[in-house]
């Protein structure tokens, strides 16, 4: 070959992987920027949007691409694999992955704007702060498009190792110091533990890409499976760290308590799409034959999650923590849907995109109420909330009744989908205990509900949030109840995002 | 006519709708009137309607269908015209026109003068329903509304608490009757499928058998026992007297008390399927003669005395009618209603005339200042003392006619009433001779004076009703017995025995009795205070537990009322808000104390984070190792 | 003598790793622990190398690499992370750090 | 026109709502009266709708289907039937007087009215939904209105009774959730799609075990709305601590959901269990009926003592679908609608004293008649049709349920009627204390009879009490045929046989010539 056939760079799926692309540039060229120009925050965030919308149009890209894949006939597909999984089959492009990033945009650009006033407060780290944001939704995107479990690390690590300076990034504040430390061991050793995983799938399957994996599992008879077992056992594990299910939640609280106020709801979506992604597609895509196996394990978890999860939110006096055990009883809720296997897919992901949406939404209120840089929220603070600041009191009215799964809220489509579908696996028992845990969450949501619209206000004055707030909260409280009543079109295009 | 029957209780009852809006405008004494006239127009009507039943013998009734109201189990809003019902409605609306009239006198100067009236109209209404309507349920609507208005009517005063008490445990009695009534109804349509009268009579003797007919008999008793005031439902009635004395008049001495005998004869199909529930009326109604006679003996009230007297002449109908004598049953209802509203309105007059004094020891000597009052309810006295030839005599003759008849068990009850008959002769000899004769008692400043005309002309009309009533029904001449017949021509109807020489016997040997109790009233009441206050005492305990009604009403409240409540709060307070609710809130708690113990897991030190972590850890990889037959 | 096969070298990463694991649970420095991670990762390491040695493919010595680069990376945010812990309390002892709880 | 009534029906309420919410926020006064005039055109479609119903039809009319969910097979699914439209009426007539009702109301009016207008869009649409999802959707969402109503607007210890009922309710519905998901996987197994419409699953082939199950699941729910003993120790708080509009509301409509579903859903899709369960049931309802009126008689709280009398009472609903007969099932529909007149009328009349005396203890009265006559009057007319003195409404739908239910169940049918007695004690008792004797307290003698606008509130209620009482029959024929219907449902589907006079050929007979 000649040196210029050399030089031609090789033709692989660009398109595939295009968003992350962008993000990554994006995050990259606005700290050059912000290192430059000095450019004052509304720049800054003009910026950042600019990089969002374009990672988002070329997901529209994407969508498109994939929809030709959907609809190809037979003898088109030959062709199409190539384009369909680009780098050998290391990364994919399917619904799945289309609609994680969807998801994951969408937080992105509604966690930022809600906890604005963060940024504005960090000044000179301002920039710093964006860039990490867009690092890890390009990471965390990156799982969700991954078909090969060192890919799948990688996004992990970008995302995790960005969250964990995000939870810092205010160092004044020494509980947000102890929310870094804190997420960074435990999360650094999650991370060895699930790419221990990794290595004893490897050893005991021969293959890190899942595609080969599930061939070799479905065509071998093992014998003895242990290592490969163990792998799986640990891929979970870490996996279910970073959505915080029982008994590997406990950072959860912590961090969400500790992190900043304007970002931490970010945070904590942006990790449950990326675990979860990942997670269906090891177990899904790699594992189906083993789904018996591993079926009542998670059921076990979620049941776990579930429990322990609304029972300790129960008692609760901070709002932030409250909401960080809401979250380990969604992962349970959200693992009941995947104890249905393949299934359970679309209405795993419909979940994941309604309840990361009201989770922003909710703590953007929250860092409203209790200061976007502060740590932990009172629950006090909220008290007579309706009477102070109505808007806010109503738009939290509205996520924290759509978390708690009430009809004609997305919540409640949401909930339905993964009982149905736990229900037609035969994981009954599990749909009555996810019931019963959804009647105990009623409790505490209830609570804040009660302070704010049933008791005498506190004096501490609550500013009317500016306007990127206003936006961002009723957006995420208007997409709340639009989807409740109307889950259709959301429904069909999760439906979409079954996994090869 | 019989078209236009409906207007026979829509008439009183537009009285009352107007009566109820525009009454107090329209003021004294005018609502009186017309609230009158309503009800003497609906006695118009009905006996307009009843002269096919007298111009000729046997003629039959027919069911007049007003509107649908429930006819899932056949209960619509339907009259059943027939003679029975038309000598009821002429009574309830000839008796009730009198009282009308005297209650314009009597209620003179009460300021809810036109809202009385509106009570009464109801009342006519409501108790023409009851004897009109064509099924049991509208016979059931017309026994409840009379309840209500007698509810009403007896608490009429209601800021006495006394009154508004005593309308209370009137409505609530009478509800505990209702209960076996209402069972009653509910086995009567699981037989026939419907509750309408002709729907079920006919076909009485191919569907029931004996025991359902007493079943049904003796419910309907239960039923009959809180209207009428039998034992033991008859509590109500004595403190019933608290409403104003017209309303004791009408409601609970002419026609609302009555409804029992009624439904009883009225229902007579039944009982004569099941004769065994007719004996048990006979006997409850006996033992309530008897009873409520001894009782009345020792009564200073005025109107205590005939109150017992009711309840003791109530248990003679019932005697009648369980022996199936319905027709004396009527008979007697009749007479009764004449005399007793006589009674009963000549008492309201005196405690007019005494400033509603109604303790006959402070009475006395009036016969001189209210001589008409005197006279008419002398006559009556002699009437229900069963003396010839006034109407009480007849009619209570024929009863005890047809309890000799009845032979038996009917002899001994023949006795009681005999019984009955002397000791009701002494009492109410001795209410005369104490309110009219012997020296004033009355306290300082009483004036007596004869009422007004408005109340006098009553008195008098119902006097020769008295007198002449009885001669509707002498064995000479049964005119009342044939215009009955059609109604009773399902069952066999008890006579008294035939023959002359038998009714002479009988006849003399119950007279006797009446002038022998009239002798020793009047023997020992007719001479100064002291003498009869000594011969009372001469009874010791025996007259103080007569004085005191047996004080069953503290029994009552010892062994039922005071338990109920203290069931009661058991419940609500212990039981309900402590038990079940704090189980409730209990289950909460327990909630909330799990979450309190799990979060203590959450010390906030990395270390305990990291075994948790760890401890998760081993046990997923040991469970899918060992599920997955790892090893 | 004993032919050494990677079932060896798996088992002595397990040791290795679970030595980490350990070393997480018992130490209270900052540091120390996150050494602890590190020996993790190295565990993972030998288990790469030894799974595709056996398996006869590259893979696994790939991955190795991979999981080197990680490891730099967080070493970078870590010590960060510790040191300005470090400048506050003059001590990286995580046990002070349990203010967040409940 | 006729098959998008039912929506117009629910979303107008809802517009309603939005418009009021749209009001300017410093003509707060506005509110309330907009929002009472707006609540009469549901008013005027019910209306409509009950006088151009079919009588002896027993179908579903004005039915509506339009496909939801495709995948999940769900759909926007309505119809009205004999059993549904009765209860349609007393909501659209209930919400104008609760909301004409609350001028006290002076703290973010605003809000109220419209949590009222969606309380109100809510409970229709619950009572018209022939999808079980739709259903759900509705009988969870009406929570929310009524929970921030109590909450919101309730006296002293509101908080507690708001998620005391919230809780509560919502312990039963994860029941009802739970057993909708399983008829639907059910389906799905069954027909290879999944539905959650009614008449689909009325096919379904269910194994005894399995239609035990559901029914209980669905039982509990509907048993905790009704409320059946021992499920009822929320009611007495959250009547207690509700304002008046919140009172009337939920004793007049929110409890019928528990009756309505018993009807509706687990006699048509469980008939077999629901044949089984009888005995249970109709045990539960004497007991309710007993025990709620025991309870009553002793409460010293006026509205507690109605709101254990609603127990009472609902108990004779419950024992009415327990009879399993025409008469049982009747009563049991018109006396939805005839509770909902009688405590709706009682829990204003309460109201009305609580806002001149501030205190709704029996013993802080007395001797009410002699200065508020009026009140003393209404009071005692609304009592006696509780009570079921004939003539008045109350008595209809018990007598038909004492009768009906006495012959399939007489011994229980016997021990109810004995709750007949009990409601006369508790009652007039209470009147007694009240409203008798010489007004003794100073502040009781310048209390100032009922205004105009307060009459005026009960004048329709009492009127419909005596209509109801006297000519039942526009109730009646409408419901016959739907209750015969659901009796044929249960006798097809089960070896249950009717007892005779439980099945009247003469019924429909009845319905046919009352139409001429």
């Amino acid at each position: 070959m000649t040196f210029a056939q050399v030089l031609t760079p090789p033709s692989v799926g660009w398109i595939a992987i295009a968003p992350e692309i962008v993000l990554g540039v994006g995050a990259a060229l606005i700290l050059l920027f912000d290192v430059q120009f000095k450019p004052k925050k509304s720049q800054l965030a003009f910026a950042t949007a600019l990089v969002l919308v374009t990672a988002f149009v070329f997901t529209i890209v994407q969508y498109d691409r994939v929809q030709t894949f959907n609809s190809a006939t037979t003898d088109q597909v030959t062709d199409l694999v190539a384009q369909a999984f680009p780098f050998n089959l290391m990364i994919v492009l399917d619904s799945n992955a289309v609609f994680g990033r969807f998801a994951m945009l969408l937080v992105t650009g509604l966690g930022l704007a809600a906890g604005w006033r963060l940024f504005e407060r960090l000044g000179a780290r301002a920039a710093e702060g964006l860039a990490l944001v867009l690092l890890s939704a390009a990471g965390f995107t990156f799982m969700a498009s991954s078909t090969h479990l060192m890919m799948i690390f990688l996004g992990l690590e970008v995302g995790s190792i960005s969250l964990y300076v995000l939870a810092g990034i205010t160092r004044e504040q020494p509980r947000s110091e102890e929310a870094a430390i804190k997420y960074f061991l435990l999360g650094s050793v999650a991370s060895a533990v699930f790419i221990y995983g990794v290595a004893l799938t490897y050893a005991g399957s021969g293959s890190m890409n899942l595609l080969e994996i599930q061939g070799i599992v479905s065509r071998t008879v093992f014998t003895r499976p242990a290592v490969l077992l163990i792998g799986i056992a640990l891929m979970v594990v870490g996996m279910g760290f970073k959505v915080s299910a029982a008994p590997f939640h406990s950072w959860a609280p912590d961090v969400y308590q500790g992190a900043p106020g304007g970002i931490v709801g970010y945070m904590a979506s942006a990790a449950k799409i990326g675990g979860f992604a990942a997670l269906i597609r090891i177990l899904f895509t790699a594992f189906p034959d083993f789904a018996s196996t591993w079926g009542p394990l998670v059921a076990g978890i979620a049941a776990l999650s579930m429990l322990l999860g609304s029972t300790v939110a129960l008692v609760q006096d901070d709002v932030r923590r409250m909401l960080a055990y809401s979250g380990v009883a969604h992962a349970g809720f959200i693992l009941t849907g995947v104890v249905a296997g393949g299934a359970g897919t679309s209405e795993v992901w419909f979940y994941l995109g309604v309840y990361t949406v009201q989770l922003v939404g909710a703590f953007g209120v929250v860092a409203a109420v209790a200061g976007a840089a502060s740590s932990g929220a009172s629950i006090d603070s909220f008290r007579g909330l309706s009477k102070r600041v109505p808007f806010l009191a109503a738009t939290f009215s509205v996520l924290l009744l759509g978390m708690s799964g009430l009809p004609l809220t997305s919540g409640f489509v949401a909930k339905f989908g993964v009982f149905t579908e736990a229900w037609q696996a035969g994981y009954e028992w599990l749909v009555i205990v996810a019931v019963l845990a959804s009647v105990i969450a009623f409790f505490f949501y209830l609570r804040v509900i009660v302070a704010m619209y049933m008791e005498e206000p506190v004096d501490e004055a609550v500013a009317m949030p500016g306007l990127s707030v206003r936006t961002s909260l009723a957006l995420a409280a208007l997409i709340t109840i639009v989807i409740g009543v109307l889950p259709g079109p959301l429904l069909s295009l999760a439906g979409e995002a079954s996994p090869l | 006519m019989t078209d236009a029957i409906w207007l026979v209780i829509a008439l009183p009852l537009a009285g009352a709708v107007f009566l109820h809006f525009f009454g107090r405008r329209l003021g004294e004494p005018l609502a009186g009137i017309i609230g009158t006239l309503s009800v003497a127009a609906s006695f118009a009507v009905g006996f307009a309607a009843a002269l096919p039943f007298i111009v000729e013998e046997g003629a039959h009734g027919e069911t007049v269908m007003l509107w649908e109201w429930m006819p899932a189990i056949g209960a619509n809003l339907e009259i059943a015209w027939d003679s029975l019902a038309a000598v009821m409605t002429l009574i309830i609306t000839g008796v009730g026109t009198l009282i009308h009239v005297f209650s314009i006198g009597y209620m003179h100067g009460d300021e809810r003068f036109a809202r009385f009236f509106t009570y009464l109209n109801l009342f006519i209404a409501s108790m023409l329903t009851l004897v009109l309507g064509g099924n049991f349920a509208m016979v059931f609507m017309g026994w409840e509304l009379v309840g209500l208005c007698s509810y009403l009517l007896i608490s009429f005063w209601y800021t006495k608490p006394s009154a508004a008490a005593a309308g209370k445990k009137a409505f609530i009695v009478n509800r505990i009757g209702d209960f076996g009534f209402m069972i009653g109804l509910m086995l009567v349509f699981t037989n026939f499928g419907t509750l309408a009268f002709d729907g079920v009579f006919e076909r009485v003797p191919e569907i029931l058998d004996e025991g359902t007919a007493t079943a049904i008999g003796l419910l309907f008793l239960v039923g009959a026992a809180g209207k009428s005031a039998q034992i033991p439902l008859y509590v109500w009635l004595p403190d019933a007297m608290e409403g104003p004395t017209p309303v004791s008049a009408l409601i609970h001495a002419a026609t609302m008390v009555t409804a029992g005998v009624y439904l009883v004869a009225r229902t007579a199909p039944i009982f004569e399927a099941g004769p065994n529930a007719g004996l048990v009326v006979a006997i409850v109604g006996a033992l309530t003669a008897l009873w409520a006679a001894s009782i009345a003996i020792a009564q200073s009230d005025i109107k205590k005395v005939l109150a017992y007297s009711t309840v003791s002449q109530l248990g003679y109908m019932f005697i009648a009618v369980g022996l199936g004598g319905y027709i004396a049953g009527i008979f007697h209802l009749m007479t009764h209603a004449f005399f007793k509203a006589l009674l009963f309105l000549g008492s309201g007059s005196v405690i007019h005339g005494m400033h509603d004094e109604q303790d006959m020891n402070k009475m006395g000597g009036l016969l001189k200042k209210m001589p008409v009052t005197g006279i008419t309810m002398g006559v009556a006295t002699l009437a229900i003392a069963g003396i010839p030839p006034l109407a009480g005599f007849w009619s209570k003759d024929e009863i005890l006619g047809v309890a000799f008849e009845y032979g038996g068990v009917g002899i001994v009850l023949w006795v009681i009433g005999l019984v009955t008959a002397l000791i009701t002769a002494f009492y109410m000899t001795r209410q005369w001779f104490m309110v009219f004769t012997g020296e004033p008692r009355w306290d300082k400043g009483v004036e007596p004076h004869e009422s007004p005309r408005s109340m006098t002309v009553p008195l008098v009309v119902l006097a020769v009703l008295t007198v002449g009533a009885g001669f509707l029904n002498t064995p000479f001449r049964l005119t009342l017995e044939h215009f009955l017949e059609p109604s009773f021509e399902l069952v066999k109807v008890a006579h008294p025995p035939e023959g002359w020489g038998m009714f002479a016997l009988l006849a003399a040997i119950s007279v006797g009795a009446g002038f022998a109790g009239m002798a020793m009233a009047g023997f020992v009441y007719s001479r100064p205070r002291e003498i009869w206050e000594r011969f009372q005492q001469g009874f010791g305990r025996l007259w103080e537990a007569w004085a005191a009604a047996y004080r069953v009403d503290d029994i009552y409240g010892a062994t039922l009322v005071t338990p109920g409540r203290k069931l009661s709060e058991r419940l609500a307070f212990t039981f309900d808000a402590g038990g079940i609710d704090g189980l409730v809130n209990g289950v909460g708690r327990a909630v909330r104390s799990v979450g309190t113990r799990t979060r203590v897991l959450q010390t906030g030190l990395v270390r305990n984070y990291g075994v948790g972590f760890v401890a998760g850890l081993l046990a997923v990889v040991i469970w899918l190792v060992v599920a997955g037959g790892g090893v | 003598m004993i032919e050494v096969t990677a079932g060896w070298y798996l088992s002595l990463a397990a040791v290795l790793f679970s030595i980490g694991l350990l070393g997480i649970l018992v130490r209270r420095n900052a540091l120390i622990m996150f050494m602890c991670v590190e020996l993790m990762l190295n565990a993972v390491n030998l288990t790469f190398v030894a799974a595709g040695r056996a398996l006869g493919n590259l893979e696994g010595q790939v991955a190795v690499f991979f999981v080197l680069v990680v490891a730099a990376a967080e070493v970078v945010v870590g010590l960060a992370i510790i040191v300005a812990i470090f400048r506050r309390r003059e001590s990286a002892s995580v046990d002070e750090l349990a203010s967040l709880r409940g | 026109m006729g098959d998008t009534m039912l929506t117009a029906l629910i979303l107008v309420p809802v517009v309603a709502a939005v418009i009021v919410m749209l009001l300017p926020a410093n003509r707060k006064e506005l509110a309330l009266p907009v929002g009472f005039g707006l609540s009469f055109i549901p008013l005027a479609i019910a209306g409509y709708l009950f006088f151009h119903f079919e009588t002896g039809v027993a179908g579903y009319q004005y039915t509506q289907k339009a496909v939801w969910y495709e995948a999940w097979g769900i759909s926007w699914n309505l119809g009205v039937d004999g059993i549904s439209l009765g209860l349609v009426a007393l909501s659209v007539i209930l919400v104008p007087i609760a909301l004409a009702a609350s001028t006290n109301i002076t703290d973010r009016t605003k809000e109220f009215v419209v949590f009222t207008l969606l309380l109100e869009a809510g409970l229709i649409g619950s009572f018209l939904a022939l999808d079980l999802f739709l259903f759900f959707v509705f009988f969870e969402a009406v929570l929310v209105p009524m929970y921030f109503i109590i909450g919101i607007w309730g006296s002293e210890r509101r908080i507690y009774a708001a998620l005391k009922f919230f809780i509560f309710t919502a312990f039963g519905s994860a029941f009802l959730l739970a057993s909708i998901v399983a008829l639907s996987v059910l389906h799905n197994q069954q027909f290879g799609a999944p539905s959650f419409d009614l008449r689909d699953l009325m096919s379904l082939d269910l194994s005894l075990s399995q239609s035990r199950w559901l029914f209980a699941g669905f039982g509990i729910a509907f048993a905790i709305k009704v409320p059946v003993f021992p499920l009822h120790t929320w009611l007495p708080d959250a009547h207690v601590q509700a304002p008046t509009a919140g009172s009337v509301l939920l004793a007049g409509v929110m409890l019928k959901l528990g009756t309505y579903g018993l009807l509706r859903f687990n006699l048509n899709l469980f008939p077999q269990a629901a044949v089984d369960a009888v005995p249970i049931i109709a045990t539960l309802a004497v007991i309710g009926i007993i025990y709620g009126a025991i309870v009553a008689i002793v409460q010293p709280d006026l509205k507690k003592l109605v709101a254990y009398s609603s127990v009472s009472h609902l108990g004779f609903i419950v024992l009415g679908t327990a009879a399993l007969t025409s008469a049982g099932f009747q009563g049991a529909v018109i006396q939805n609608v005839n509770h909902g007149l009688t405590t709706g009328a009682l829990f204003l009349l309460v109201g009305m004293i609580y806002e001149r005396r501030h205190t709704k203890q029996i013993a802080d009265f007395g001797g009410l008649a002699k200065v508020m006559p009026i009140f003393a009057g209404l009071f005692l007319f609304t009592a006696f049709a509780s009570i079921g003195l004939p003539g008045l409404n109350g008595f209809v739908g018990e007598f038909l349920v004492l009768i009906g239910s006495y012959s399939s169940i007489p011994g229980f049918a016997a021990v109810a009627a004995f709750g007949v007695i009990l409601a006369a004690i508790y009652l007039l008792w209470a009147y007694e204390r009240v409203f008798t004797g010489v007004p003794d307290k100073p502040e009781n003698q310048k209390l100032v009879d009922l205004t105009p606008r307060e009459i005026g509130l009960m004048v329709p209620l009492v009127v419909l009490m005596i209509v109801l009482g006297l000519y039942p029959k526009i109730l009646l024929d409408r419901t016959a045929a739907s209750t015969e219907a659901l009796l044929d449902r249960v006798e097809q589907a089960t070896t249950y046989e009717v007892p005779e006079p439980g099945r009247l050929a003469d019924v429909f007979a009845g319905i046919t010539e009352g139409d001429e």
